[in-house]
């Protein structure tokens, strides 16, 4: 058991994965001689090598079409789209070429592949560096799609998205590559598709993803000491999506409040909503709620990105405001 | 030949003929085993097309398909030179080139009627042609993408020493697209086995590519941006192509790198089902069609001492292969509705929740 | 007023536009000579000339890049990106620069131009070609999104599209090319982010977009026969949506479907859904139920692809059953 | 010059070092009184960008920022040579692009403090600075794009017949990206008035941009492939800068078309204020460092006849500027709450409904 930073989850996942498979590769841009530009592939190429480990051009279709490719004949590849907002850039390759050929083929064709991403905002880089990408992905039939909020989970789930054998979009929060936390020793590996209760409770339900959970971790301690006992559930899976977890925790609490960093409209929380709504519409004692960024692109200036991001404050006061009304 | 960009004007290009019939490829060196096996091929792709072309005229075809009919020369040369574990990554206009890995025809028109039995039990059609047990690696139908993709395919092949080339056809249209570029650079930075193969059909879809384009070849003048060499072939002679393939194949095999052909060929019909062609001047139409692979070399077989007897009878061993074919993509099956909610995910299936 | 198909329709309300404004030029592959692969800028290269009306290479990022550039220094550009799956080729240029750049430059850059495309499926044209992307575009502020239903609409909404300060991504349905409508002689000019109410019922509202708008209509013509009277509302602009007539309606009949072409995880009615969830939540009488097809790609099979996407059956038969239980 | 591939090794460059320092350039074509102008701009961006970095150091400026320390003789030798209605392009290294246009300090300071006297009311900061008022259409942060947009703001200019150019200005590491391809194609197929700029530093972010480049020279070796000349700078050298400016402007203004320039550099610190730059040998790192453009062009201009004391004089004034820009950007407010819903739409607001 040791304190790890998020950012160094994502290495040690990926070097846990690479020593016992050799067909695990690793590129992106700067990832190999400088460690990332986030630092979280730093080692692997003094470890691996550079034929396992590759420092690539700006070229983000090229990266991925060869991760496309390499996956469909026999490796493992982990390639790195620097910022989320990169994948606007190689958004063929991911959407119509890596999510459908499976199918297409009539599954001739496997892509074990996984595609890492610093993804989020709050770190003051404009509305070109800051988006939350994961909903783009979820919308597209074919993607799986994984968000971890602490370091072992970023380990665990690291793990499993490469020894899964379908596509995986692997979201790191950039706002959390700081934060540390413990991380037991020895292989981990978790399982796709599984959300977490992180704090139980019986008054609501909180659902948030990447970045959000700790803050909505901390506005259920803040509603605690007002009387009310917030459930609050890391989602860590969009696709595929753990709604027996999720609709489980609303037949108990009867209220769900979805914590969503992203601009509002198609959002993740969105389809929740619109789950819960069909189906577990007779077990809610009031309407869903979203809180969410506005629907906007954001602002770089740190009093606004923090003004319109969802904080502590403003999900704990949406939560007590709708259980008092 | 590069020229400079003074000599370009959008929208304007002229007619562009073919190269003048001569019998000087008659003396390259490819054997007569080789070169009967190339008109067979083409013969298979030619037989086979037509045999499309008339279902979709019977409404059997739905959905739009892309022929390439005219352009065989290149297709054949190619895969008569592949090894057998080596990678095809095509297009849309896909067709010929499964047929040149050796992927049976039924499963091909069957796929085309959307029907069980297809190559991809009706999932993917026409413009999605894939079989990964004969190295067809896909048929990809937006433009650019696949260069990528068999840019991984050549990845893994170096990475596993396994000496395989990866083959990947485009159109001179292709070659404008940012995807294009990306690939070239990568395949030359890691000096990937891949050979870049540009069918060049003179068009896009109802443009002429000179209209659009800042040099003559729009292939053959991007090579030297990534270090390599301009390379500009007849793609309606198949042994020219085959010669060409064969050099590629083994530059890329011996570990040199990447390879960018771009064949001069033309379509003889119109891009798609849909297209009749028109935008065509008919003087250019006709003198390609008369510039036909398959009479060009026919002729020198028959030069050669095959005899037209000969010939006739592989002829007509396509026609029955292609009759046969056509039976039984006719006989197939609807796909099941199942089959609709196969195959989103290695586990079989499609659900994404649980 | 004359009988004029969706696809001359297209033609029409450009070159309405273009009449009356030297700036509006037009710009895609295969679009001015050709008049384009669907025939939908037919007749405009002869009455405007290349100088307004210009073909392209295969270049999508290039186009949307100078249709960008053009819009901010002056011009009012209408793009054609050929079949909507190519968004994935330019989606930079879309989410990045088009849709974030007036606020980014605190609304220094204006950028009126419009982005027509091919959507959806129902051609047999395969998984690569038949998507509805409406919903990608919905999710990224800054971009309005209308999708017409019928010929008159296709002219009134390409004008006000045209006239629009903003950038509008303008969906045409591949599926409705071929439809004809009446349309009024004249210049027709729409407005955006209104909905339309086609057909008044009090028993369940049912919300559809493009070539969905027919089978719902066709749908609650059925219905009618089995004492359901079902409103049917052509949503027609997704941003801005005209939550007004959709909420009213909810009002009134108590219950609300959406018919969705897309794929099912969020499509444009999870938001709905959760709007609806949200601020309707005492208006309703039952779970709000999405129709949409499947989370799968399209198959191409004719056979297999009207099984998975949503019918004139499909939605009468789910409708029927709901109000049942 | 275009290598072939097989001297291309991904991930092995030397190291590389600047020119010789000579006096050759002091008999350029350029007016003292323009010599002198590039003087004082190279110096206002220096000192605005170590203020800049200052305020990093002392946290009040958040977020990331890009300075292009040591590359100054590119933007001032460009800035000087464009009409006052010309448009520039940059990318998120864009303050000496920003200043060269004329744009005031205390706006651009003040918008990488997040202020509501800021540049764009601080929603944009310092990757994304704008300011269209003086031809700055902005500063664009992903790879590629921005060299699309130039060209549509070249061809409004053409459509409109209002002789301006748009210059549009990138690294070596963004000659790889798909969009570089498309951009140059089109703006030579349409004749486009603009001007490409690449600013080769040699680094992307952390790689050399010769590890994963199959061309020695990123963008000169690329033009022949859309009809252009290659064409290779001192970036360091502000006339020579200047005067490949007016050409490539005149050429643009006059009906000719694009030019693509390739300006060699060197950034002095890290690609961003994260980065220490330690990937760089230092060899290099001092030897460019030497080879600074303000030193190499001070030393011009005192060969030249101007007197340490006027040139002394120009730096006082300009830290003068820099000091009142640093009081005002201070002194600058937070931006109002209700500024975070302003400017989606050309209404003035945000909402997406009724
Ligand atoms: C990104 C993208 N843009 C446009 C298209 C539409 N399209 C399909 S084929 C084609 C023409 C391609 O021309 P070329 O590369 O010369 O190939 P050919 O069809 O002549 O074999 C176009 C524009 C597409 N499929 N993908
Ligand atoms: C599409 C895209 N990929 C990657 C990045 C991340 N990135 C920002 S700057 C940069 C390096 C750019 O190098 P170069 O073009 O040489 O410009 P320089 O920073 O040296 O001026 C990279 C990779 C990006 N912004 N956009
Ligand atoms: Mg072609
Ligand atoms: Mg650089």
């Amino acid at each position: 058991m040791a304190q790890l930073s998020y950012r160094d989850a994502v290495a040690r996942g990926i070097a846990q994965e690479m020593r016992r498979d050799e067909r695990v590769v690793v590129v992106g841009e700067d990832i190999a001689g400088a460690g990332g530009v986030f630092k979280t592939t730093v080692g692997l190429l003094d470890e691996f090598g550079p034929k396992r480990v590759l420092d690539t051009p700006i070229s983000e279709q090229a990266i991925l079409g060869a991760a496309m490719g390499a996956a469909m004949t026999g490796l493992r590849p982990v390639a790195e789209i620097m910022f989320s907002d990169f994948f606007a850039v190689c958004w063929d390759i991911v959407v119509n070429q890596i999510a459908k050929t499976r199918y297409m083929t009539d599954g001739q064709v496997s892509l074990p592949l996984v595609i890492k991403t610093g993804n989020g905002g709050g770190l003051r880089f404009g509305a070109q560096h800051s988006q939350s990408i994961e909903n783009w992905a979820m919308a597209v039939p074919g993607l799986k799609v994984v968000t971890p909020s602490t370091a072992e989970d970023v380990v665990g789930l690291m793990a499993a998205a490469i020894r899964d054998e379908d596509p995986v979009i692997f979201c790191e929060h950039k706002g959390l590559y700081a934060s540390k936390g413990e991380v037991p020793d020895g292989e981990i590996v978790d399982s796709l598709g599984t959300a977490k209760i992180r704090r139980p409770g019986r008054d609501a339900t909180i659902l948030a993803l990447g970045m959000m959970v700790p803050r909505a971790l901390a506005a259920a301690e803040d509603l605690a000491t007002r009387g009310i006992d917030a459930e609050v559930i890391d989602v860590r899976s969009l696709v595929p999506l753990d709604t027996r977890t999720i609709l489980g925790s609303v037949a108990r609490t009867g209220r769900l409040f979805t914590v969503e960093e992203n601009p509002q409209l198609l959002g993740w929380g969105a389809e929740i909503a619109s789950i819960v709504a069909d189906e577990a519409f007779w077990d809610l004692d009031g309407p869903v709620q979203r809180i969410t960024t506005p629907h906007i692109p954001l602002p770089s200036a740190d009093s606004l990105e923090d003004l319109v991001m969802p904080s502590a404050e403003s999900v704990a006061s949406t939560v007590e405001k709708a259980l008092q009304s | 030949m590069k020229l400079p960009l003074s000599e370009h004007r959008y929208g304007e290009h002229g007619v562009v003929l073919p190269p003048e019939r001569s019998d000087a490829n008659d003396a390259l060196d490819v054997d007569l085993d080789r070169r009967r096996q190339l008109y067979r091929s083409m013969r298979e792709m030619r037989t086979f097309e037509k045999r499309a072309y008339d279902l979709f005229m019977k409404q059997l075809v739905k959905g739009t398909s892309h022929l390439s009919l005219g352009m065989e020369a290149i297709a054949a040369g190619f895969g008569a030179a592949m090894r057998e574990d080596d990678y095809t990554f095509a297009t849309y206009r896909g067709h010929a080139h499964t047929l040149a890995r050796g992927v049976p025809m039924t499963p091909v028109l069957a796929e085309l009627l959307g029907r069980a039995n297809g190559l991809m039990g009706g999932k993917g059609g026409s413009m999605h042609l894939t079989s990964v047990e004969h190295g067809m690696m896909g048929s990809y139908a937006i433009i650019g993408a696949h260069l990528t993709i068999a840019n991984g395919a050549a990845w893994s092949a170096q990475y596993r020493g396994s000496g395989q080339v990866a083959v990947c056809f485009f159109g001179d249209g292709t070659t404008n697209i940012g995807a294009f570029h990306e690939a070239l650079n990568y395949a030359a930075v890691y000096r990937l086995p891949v050979v870049f193969v540009c069918e060049n059909n003179l068009y896009m879809e109802y443009t002429s590519i000179h209209d659009i384009t800042a040099v003559p070849h729009p292939a053959a003048d991007r090579a030297p941006a990534y270090g390599l060499e301009s390379i500009v072939i007849d793609g309606n002679d198949a042994d020219e192509v085959h010669l060409a393939a064969v050099t590629a194949l083994d530059r890329a095999r011996s570990g040199q790198g990447p390879s960018l052909v771009e064949a001069l060929t033309y379509r003889h019909g119109g891009h798609s089902r849909a297209d009749p062609g028109k935008y065509r001047p008919s003087e250019e139409v006709e003198a390609w069609k008369a510039y036909d692979p398959l009479t060009v070399y026919r002729e020198r077989l028959v030069r050669l001492g095959v005899s037209e007897d000969e010939l006739d009878a592989i002829d007509a061993s396509v026609l029955a292969l292609v009759d046969a074919a056509t039976e039984g993509a006719i006989a197939g099956e609807l796909p099941s509705p199942e089959s609709a909610f196969t195959d989103v995910w290695a586990d079989g299936g499609w659900s994404w929740r649980n």
